[in-house]
């Protein structure tokens, strides 16, 4: 099969978020995601997720580059400053380009 | 003597062994089913009660104590406020003593239990009543009354969190099956009640141990706050219990309730609404000072303030 | 009446709060434990009975009521068809209502003893007997009897599925302990029985409402036969039942086993058999609809049938 | 140390093929593989492994391009029809050249 | 007889659905909460005893028990070298077949129970006592005494390893809180202790079985040690209870202690601290073997050596 | 927003390691990490996170490349010869040049 490129958009933050995240990636029409289940450490100390909500998600995005630049802009502008977050965009090959 | 009691002494065991740096570590969701049984055993109870003599007495009384909930943090603002504490973090630490611990109540449930007081069986209502108008009015002393708050969602996330809806639906679970309804259900609710607590107390001991840590940064206003706070509170907690006419216990119960600070519903519904406040602030004082001092020091206290003042008043 | 019995009550509670998008949720290791601890119980007490009373007569019954879960799916598909089902979705559909719900039986077990009704103590060994045999029927509608299946994985599909292995699992050992030696395991697989199926169907709630969202997509025709299947097979299951010479608590639960449709077994089998059907659609009819209305209308309907049975005929 | 280049295969899937996915792995030769869970939104719907099965898994096979490529087309062949699932590929290094 | 106990019928179902390759399988936060219960009811047990008759005869028994300990692995240990084990490997067994396995002296408590045999009531304080010398036998079995090793690491390794916190904080518990301090927790930690002692054998059953896949692999010497190995040392456990003078059931649970072989504390503390050691083989002998054999027929054993024992000598 | 080039290390190991590993990367001086369970296959054999540490975790340290070789010859030494373990690099674009 043939492969197309497209961004694959990771974010690691806090577990809270991940309703208000959903909601923000329907809005800005991400064509699906993936979460999972993390702890980890940062600028922001420890969260070891032993209780409750106090742990980390990891989400992954793939789509196109420019939408990937916008998801991470909104929550650069919505998050960053109070929650603990962290973005990263690599790259990677998909097989069905009108999936992403 | 409340030392000696077993769920105070799985409480220790646990933070004995995290500040060991011990290994043990009990499943996450092991600590969410034993919150969820809390939750609705202390429902059922209530309900149960509620079946048995829901009147408008009661109702009076749960407004007096809604008022307590209210007026309590808006008294301690402007107290951090003075400290030094900025505004959001004040706003949220009031919001998180003006609610409630059910961990802290389940242990003076067993507490008086063990010292054969008994109390207003009702009580467990008033849990329900103070859980939430605090978190109101710690978002409104951050934010004042602004448009921007989204009311929707934050209405949203007070009345449909987790822990308020166990409470009231164990609640309305128990006032509709009734007495001889809820029966069946005991052996799980109410004969496992105290060893289960024990099991929640131990992991309680690992995470408030795990507060600890960030004790220094936050130095000894937050100590002072997180101990001072409790004493006076459940002052006024007792004092309301006598106004309505409670029992010894009941009155002792009032004040563990004013004294004991939320680490459930609170932190979860100030980090979404007052997200610029800082949560581990104010997680450091409800769990790793507030609930040790209750649990150990402050719940044999209040019984005894509360005998102290049945006899002298 | 049924509705004020907890364990609907709980199953209420988990289903508003779903509907309402409350942030409740129970842990998924929490769900699976008690569906282990739910499979279990019926087994062992189907097989301390066994242990009693193993019979050439209880063979044939069981022979019969086998027989009963192959027919249903049989004449119910040729109907699904010409509603404008697809095949697969038809034979998937058949297949989930002419198995079990194991959750269905146990409410009723609950109602029962609550009413006051007995019934012959082995009908869990019907549980088992009716889990497998409308899998099988409900590949062949879907498939035809071809060489393509892969009979081998299937079978062990079938039978090493994990509800099964439980259930038969329970069966043996309660047979092969017998009354005295299952003595000990009660406490927690009798005692707890109620309140264990009180936090299950808590669970079931929010999951059988979260299935309501896909209900739009599929319309009438699907809310029209997961509510008149059930009324159709619980008739078929209470003639059963008189057939078979059983009391009116007997005859109530063969047609609540009748009536009520899988949502565990089932559906991880004809994922892996029969691919091409749409999970959800069976799951919508059989979670988001059967499984409620068997709960909150079904079962006392079932018994007063059962009891109109025994007085008129 | 040097390092190799080699290409990481993700699947993210249904819970329900584990199993399968992991007999077809072993049975195309794959040098080994990671699961974890997972939760997700995607063209066919809402997955958020509430309960049982309803949940998805993240599969990542580091193999050469050519088994990846291998890979893929069999789970295009045999699942895509009637399965969530995606995959896609990216570049990675590894150390030990003969490891994977 | 054994056989029929039905805690060795759920072990027996979770061997057999593994091998038949089941897809049942338990959460694994369910298995951790079964542990940590039967790790803090042994300790409580033991916790209560102390409380009724700390002595100095006992505290000289323990040493006695603990010496035991430590020259079992040391007596193996050149026996497997000589059957062509590794250094580290042998080392790692012997260190396993030194220390307890907690689930094997459940089955026993149970199985004597069963048999109406009772023991002295202390002898869960053994459990604490053996859990940790044959540990650091094993390390400087491997390594000498050499100044490589991080000791201090190493003792955190060892006591503050998750069972051992369990089993000494249970104690501690039990021996401060005292008979009637203990009383509300019996419901969870005594009065369930069979079933869910059932459910960890289930799970026992599932993972024993998953090991002797890697049977094959280490073959007949492997198999001729973790069965000839636990004979051997029952027969020292039963001659050290009998010259401590211990009751019929006492000799017999000492037996027990000294067949048994960790799968819980032994391999966290030797993969860390020996990690040249192979784990997969000391685990598929100690869980794959061992503690089938000794459930199934070790535990009924060990009771008629000790019945003969005290009859013939 | 500009985005900055960096190294992902991802370490998958035994969840026996969790701990040691957190103290070496905190020695030699990561920026963060994030921690996820999983399980898997190997050279080592099937690690099926069953029961206890018979697991694995998948750990992630987003830093420089330097950092990131350095903490990989770290593993190498210490762990690879006894333990479960793989790891390998890829290339990601991050938002915050001074964070990581
Ligand atoms: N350098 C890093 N590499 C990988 N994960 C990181 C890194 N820094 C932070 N994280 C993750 O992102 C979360 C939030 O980061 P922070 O906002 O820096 O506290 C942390 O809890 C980690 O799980
Ligand atoms: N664009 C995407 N980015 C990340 N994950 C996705 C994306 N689309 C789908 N997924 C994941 O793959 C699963 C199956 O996708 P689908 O087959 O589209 O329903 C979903 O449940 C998601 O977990
Ligand atoms: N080729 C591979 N692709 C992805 N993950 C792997 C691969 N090989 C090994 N792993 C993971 O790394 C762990 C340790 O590998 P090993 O040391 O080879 O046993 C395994 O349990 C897998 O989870
Ligand atoms: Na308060
Ligand atoms: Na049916
Ligand atoms: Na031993």
């Amino acid at each position: 099969m043939q492969t197309h490129q497209r961004t694959l958009l990771t974010v690691i933050c806090e577990a809270v978020l991940e309703h208000k995240l959903e909601q923000a990636l329907e809005k800005l029409g991400a064509p699906g995601w993936t979460i999972s289940d993390a702890r980890g450490r940062g600028g922001r100390g420890v969260r070891s997720a032993g209780w409750d909500t106090e742990g980390n998600i990891r989400l992954e995005i793939i789509c196109n580059r420019e939408l990937a630049q916008t998801i991470a802009d909104y929550l650069h502008e919505n998050f960053y400053a109070n929650f603990a977050m962290v973005c990263y965009l690599s790259t990677v090959e998909v097989f069905r380009a009108d999936k992403f | 003597m409340g030392l000696s009691d077993p769920v105070v002494l799985f409480f220790l065991l646990g933070f004995a062994a995290s500040l060991m740096k011990s290994e043990l570590k009990l499943p996450a969701s092991l600590y969410e089913t034993l919150s969820i049984l809390l939750l609705l055993a202390i429902g059922l109870k209530g309900g149960v009660e509620l079946a048995k003599q829901a009147s408008w007495a009661l109702l009076g009384q749960s407004l007096a104590v809604l008022a307590m909930g209210v007026i309590l943090p808006i008294l301690a603002f402007p107290l951090l406020r003075v400290f030094g504490f900025a505004r959001a973090d004040a706003a949220s630490l009031v919001a998180h003593y003006g609610s409630v611990s059910v961990g802290t109540f389940a242990v003076a449930v067993a507490f008086l239990a063990a010292q054969g007081v008994s109390f207003e069986e009702y009580l467990p209502l008033f849990v329900v009543v103070l859980e939430v108008p605090a978190i109101l009015v710690g978002i409104v002393l951050a934010k004042g009354i602004s448009r921007d708050t989204d009311w929707k969602a934050l209405g949203h996330e007070l009345f449909l969190g987790k822990s308020i809806v166990l409470l009231i639906g164990g609640l309305l679970i128990g006032w509709i099956a009734g007495p001889t309804g809820v029966k069946p259900l005991e052996p799980l609710f109410f004969t496992l009640f105290k060893p289960l607590l024990g099991l929640f107390l131990l992991e309680m001991g690992l995470i408030a141990a795990s507060q600890l840590g960030s004790l220094k940064r936050y130095g000894v206003p937050l100590v002072v706050f997180a101990t001072v706070m409790p004493l006076v509170s459940s002052v006024v907690g007792a004092l309301l219990g006598l106004a309505l006419n409670m029992s010894v216990g009941g009155v002792a119960m009032l004040a563990t309730l004013a004294a004991s600070a939320s680490y459930i519903a609170v932190p979860a519904a100030m980090r979404m609404a007052v997200p610029e406040a800082n949560p581990s602030l104010s997680l450091t004082a409800s769990l790793g000072i507030t609930f040790p001092f209750n649990i150990v020091i402050g719940i044999p206290l209040y019984l005894q303030l509360a005998q102290w003042l049945a006899a002298n008043l």
